[in-house]
């Protein structure tokens, strides 16, 4: 276990992982009430390997996640007003409302999403790595990602590539002990993950996932010898989910014994203990945080609530980003005036303004420009 | 005969062909202790153990090849994939090797493997677990292709796929899991393949409903008579390969006109297939050109609103079927699930 | 204009990308030190080094995740595939990630990837080599296809490509890279895409020829008028996304008969999409139904006689020509090179 | 460097490696000709990897390979007239001329093929290992595939599948040191390729791929462990390849040095030398042996000058296995009569005899049938 950081930092760590589970909470309610559709993820159980996580990186580093990823656009700062609308499909919401709760996305502080393909997140978050590299910057790129998805294709052929490459990349494995009902065992030959990178020359680290001071600890030697070495790490967080896999889930792969067991080990509860116990704060504040949480999440559901679906119009909105090649898409049936735009380029065909990628190829100039400053250059800009 | 539903019928299927043919196996994500992501394989496991149901690690591509390799070997394996966006990572597996080995080879092995999955929108997945991928699988000579839209199908295709010596990719709709429908009895009651089911007869326009399409096909034909005094015939192929396209033919021969209803994308799709096989074969039968009513050309979005009109209901198929009627049809419900490509 | 081939056309567009464009770099297996397996990216590594011209592992769904990663976060990556079959083990990454991030992050991140790869038989490559599939990309929304079949096209295009916001797909064909042809100095000299060419001007009947099909169809317009006294104008569409179909409508609007002439599988084809379209629009222009010449629906065999009855030639064009004129026909050369799906 | 076996097997394994090398040799020269078309890759060079594998094999045995693949079929048994007679795209050759160099195949070998995608058929060797297993039989599979092969998402997944499930299957990856042009520091972080199964779980071994008595030895125990312990085993064959990738390959990625210092142990010629310098054969022996080799290619490269090409109508045979539901396949063309059967069903619309995997099931229902005793049923039958 790490050492206690700064009051006001232990302070935030708590917020911010009881302000993930009072969200969740809600948003399973919202769930049951027919407010959000789809699948629903949960990570109740697993805050510490989210908050001990992200809070090992700078704002300038990427994070990308997969479909279980509520926490990881809140800790990377996205209002849970947005993500909550998100949930709700509406147009506020942090993707939105294209994606829901396997697809959360915030460009603008660099969490580069949640994806709904177990593994699909592996290669792009090299691709992202690689391009920081390639950038000259010092950014470091976070992958995480599930006991299970270690399984996939994309497991051996990212972290080989990455470990070949040099690319700054950690990658996180929340081994939560299960992939879907498929207890670990079950699924994989080496139950030890924090090895399963050795044979690809992507060396290991472990730590206790339900301990926030032993998860940052790691993850901050992890992102720093990987900024430092720009050698991959994969790190293996050893946790437990509390709820079932996604909402409809009976549970009959584990025992209520087991789940017990693990609940006693709660991470915010344990580390909330302990914040009274070293005097970090009382009781009062610990209330507080609480119930400033459960506030926040009022207040996001009430937002989202009041923030409107998308209109029947928008539906081919960002299929393509328009230019005098791409002006639209036309109507299988209208002939004639077959080509509508689905956002009208302007008069000399350009893209209107909704370019993506807008602040990114700004600074990669700054960073080309910096040549081989680039890596300082960019790390002022972070 | 029973009533069940479109889920049990399938694992009815499973169960049956599973006792009569010891060379029957499953493998999948979840199928066995989990019991199946959509409860599919419910109950198999504890009756058959873990030799011939087998939880997989999630590795489609592996587990598609895994079952070729038997398939080759003797054994008729049955791969359930949980979502048909997954069987994209199979691709290779599928397309290289599945449907290309027995002619490759020059006809020394056959690959008798069932790849089954589910497909469809209506439940909000988004963009990674909500479309119809049919018309891919579609165009890869060596593979059948089965798309059932009742129970009684989905039982009796399944049969028939897993008994078929040939590689088959069997699609199932995650709306119909729930369905309910008459199942026969009996265990050797099969429906082959290429043998497309009349829904709904009718003398004044074709409409040929692909997968959960075909029953909304069937609302629509029911309004029709309703509200609009038109007689429509209602043609669910069952499968796509291989496709009885005599009896869309011959209904299009006494019609003149038909529509062609899907719930995937326009491009390339099942509907601009049968379109031309249609416009090709019949062309002098047809007093208008066959309409299609197609899925929006869009990944499937998850906010409900957009979902709802990314995928073809009722008001969109009567507003075609009466369009190629020359009848002015009222306006559409989802302008956007009958548009097309960029 | 310079003459050159079109595997040097794509070489020099790639040059120019890289020296315009510090973003611009290229990933690949054996395209570095190897020179690329079609020599298509010869020289390029040791002018711009191993940062920007980099070999990769066999890894392709890896490699093109990669791509879209990296061009998400402000690079513009260009992937080459080896062969387009390979592209198959890609699909998850091209489908379900490159096409639908854009849409599925409600237009956040954009993904200006393009992948490179060959299609296409004439060299005994056999069945894991020489498929056409540009059907498979060309019915997934998000992503533009491209299929140029001329050195000054392969140039334009691919520049455009690379200079494009939206991910690419880019298909070359192996029997076209040794063509030569005339192709523009001016090294902003770009082809839009959706802009169709017509090859050949003609008032009797509309040839469309898809990728190296648009020569063959050439060759086969020139015998119609010299033999049959037919003068068929032959349109290259030379992207199928975004489609140029207003071009191929007016055509027909002057010829009323029209032929589309692809190398790739009938069922589900190009030639299906584009006879579904242009029987929906124009469908009282047309005089006689759209006639399809497409690859035999097989496996692309090795053995030298059958793969060449497997894809289409100048006799199956016009005899379709001839027949679509109502003008008997000559036998055919190769029955099976317009046969179709089980 | 393993024993000397008896003599005469010995004189096989020599007789054999000469025969592959001298096959391919003229296949080069056919090639040249135009004989051969599409990509023509040779093994020459890596012939003990070949024949010290297959050798550890029993009959029963399956044999799975990539598109690099003459010798494997050869050492099999396949008559070097129908693996030449395939290279002619003949219909005597083993896959009726269907699938050339890259894809071989003899299914009454147990030669399971001949893949051109790099890294496809490994995922299929697992599942003859599993349908070995299922049949309650001892049959083993031995997969081989190259070092640039280890890269590809199947390796992982298959490794992990096949640990977890306990298959029979040897892999065998080749190290010819290159993937293509690439060297394999070039593409794979780590090089060491006997250790790149562990952490899937499956142990590693390295064999001397130039010698064909360590290469026997080594996978006489891999299959001996296997067929026991019922656990795969990653076995790494240390060997080159003396031409290049293919026929078109002008080889700028490796100095001309290199390649004659590993000439020096061509596998064939050190054989030889030991053979007679143990006296185990006579220098003419040893000239027979060769001379035998050149006349029986002469035999094939003849047999595969007369063996007829495929005839235009057999283009649609075996797309699929005809029966009731599945006729033949229509043209877009003709309408009416658009049924054709690509080989005419018989009455009952049953497949018309030529149903593929026949001795299979067979031996599957006899295995079955005795049960428990499968195994011992199926020994005896192979
Ligand atoms: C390619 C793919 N296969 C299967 C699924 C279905 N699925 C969703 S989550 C899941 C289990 C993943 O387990 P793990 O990687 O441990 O992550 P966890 O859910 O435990 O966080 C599966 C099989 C999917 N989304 N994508
Ligand atoms: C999936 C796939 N990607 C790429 C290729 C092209 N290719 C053929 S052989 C080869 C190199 C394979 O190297 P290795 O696995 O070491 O086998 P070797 O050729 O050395 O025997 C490549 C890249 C292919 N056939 N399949
Ligand atoms: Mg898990
Ligand atoms: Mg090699």
């Amino acid at each position: 276990m790490g050492a206690l950081p700064e009051p006001d930092v232990a302070r935030e760590w708590l917020a911010t992982m009881t302000l993930i589970r009072r969200f969740e909470e809600r948003a399973g309610e919202m769930y049951a009430r027919a407010k959000v559709g789809g699948f629903l993820h949960l990570s109740i159980g697993e805050e510490a390997t989210i908050v001990g996580s992200a809070r090992a990186l700078r704002e300038s580093d990427y994070l990308i996640s997969t479909y279980r990823s509520h926490g990881h656009a809140l800790v990377r700062g996205t209002p849970p007003e947005n993500v909550m609308a998100e949930l709700f499909g509406r147009v506020d919401g942090c993707s939105h409302g294209r994606g829901g709760s396997m697809h959360m996305f915030d460009l603008s502080r660099r969490f580069m999403g949640g994806y709904g393909i177990v593994g699909g997140n592996l290669p792009i978050a090299a691709g992202i790595a690689l391009s920081s590299d390639y950038r000259a910057t010092e950014e470091v790129t976070l992958c995480t990602f599930g006991d299970g998805a270690s399984n996939q294709g994309t497991f051996g052929e990212t972290l080989n590539l990455a470990a070949l490459w040099r690319l700054p990349v950690v990658f996180m494995v929340t081994n939560n002990q299960f992939g879907m009902g498929t207890a670990l065992r079950r699924h994989s030959a080496v139950t030890d993950l924090q090895r399963k990178g050795e044979s690809l020359g992507v060396p290991g680290m472990r730590c206790d996932g339900m301990d926030v001071l032993d998860t940052y600890a790691v993850l901050h030697e992890a992102v720093q010898r990987v900024r430092e070495d720009r050698r991959p790490v994969l790190v293996e967080a050893v946790t437990y989910r509390f709820r079932g896999h996604s909402m409809a889930d009976p549970e009959q792969y584990r025992s209520k014994e087991e789940v017990a067991r693990w609940r006693e080990r709660d991470p915010i509860q344990t580390f909330g203990d302990l914040l009274v116990r070293e005097h970090a704060i009382d009781e009062a504040e610990r209330e507080r945080i609480d119930e400033q949480a459960l506030a926040r999440v009022d207040a996001a559901v009430a937002f989202a609530e009041d923030s409107p679906f998308p209109a029947p119009e928008s539906l081919y909105d960002d299929v393509y980003v328009l230019d005098q090649d791409v002006r639209g898409w036309y109507s299988v049936e209208s002939p004639g005036d077959h080509r509508v735009a689905s956002r009208s380029a302007d008069a000399d065909g350009a893209p209107d303004g909704h370019a993506a990628n807008d602040e990114i190829p700004q600074q990669l100039t700054e960073a080309l420009a910096a040549g081989e400053d680039g890596a300082e250059a960019a790390q002022e800009s972070s | 005969m029973a009533e069940m539903r479109y889920r049990e019928a399938l694992g009815a299927a499973l169960r049956e062909e599973l006792r009569r043919d010891e060379r029957v196996m499953l493998m999948g994500e979840d199928i066995g202790v989990f019991g199946g992501a959509f409860k599919v394989t419910e109950g198999l496991l504890e009756e058959f153990g873990e030799r011939r149901v087998r939880d997989t690690p999630i590795s489609e591509n592996t587990i598609v090849g895994v079952g070729v390799g038997a398939a080759m070997t003797g054994l008729r394996p049955v791969v359930e994939l949980m979502t048909i966006n997954f069987a994209l990572l199979a691709f290779d597996q599928i397309v290289n090797h599945a449907a290309h080995i027995h002619y490759m080879f020059g006809g020394q092995a056959s690959v008798p493997l069932v790849v089954r999955m589910p497909q469809g929108a209506g439940h909000q997945l988004g963009p990674t677990h909500s479309h119809c991928l049919e018309a891919l699988f579609l165009h890869v000579p060596g593979l059948l292709v089965a798309v059932p839209s009742t129970p009684a199908d989905a039982k009796g295709l399944l049969k028939s796929a897993i008994r078929n010596e040939n590689p088959v990719i069997f699609i199932e709709h995650e709306s119909l899991y729930g369905v309910r429908g008459e199942v026969p009895d009996d265990e050797d009651h099969l429906v082959g393949f290429g043998r497309a089911r009349v829904a709904r007869e009718g003398s004044d326009v074709t409409i040929v409903g692909v997968s959960r399409m075909a029953l909304t096909a069937e609302r629509a034909a029911d309004r029709l008579a309703q509200e609009h005094q038109v007689e429509a015939e209602v043609i669910d192929p069952r499968t796509l390969r291989p496709l009885d396209l005599d009896t869309i033919l011959a209904s299009v021969a006494r019609t003149n006109r038909c529509v062609i209803v899907e719930e995937g994308w326009p491009h390339g799709g099942v509907g601009a297939n049968l379109a031309a096989l249609i416009a090709e074969q019949a062309f002098d039968d047809l007093d208008a050109p066959v309409q299609r009513v197609t899925g929006a050309d869009v990944p499937m979005p998850y906010s409900k609103p957009l979902e709802d009109i990314a995928y073809p209901h009722e008001p969109q198929i009567i507003r075609a079927a009466l369009s190629v009627l020359g009848v002015s049809a009222p306006e559409a419900g989802a302008p956007s699930a009958r548009a097309g490509g960029a």
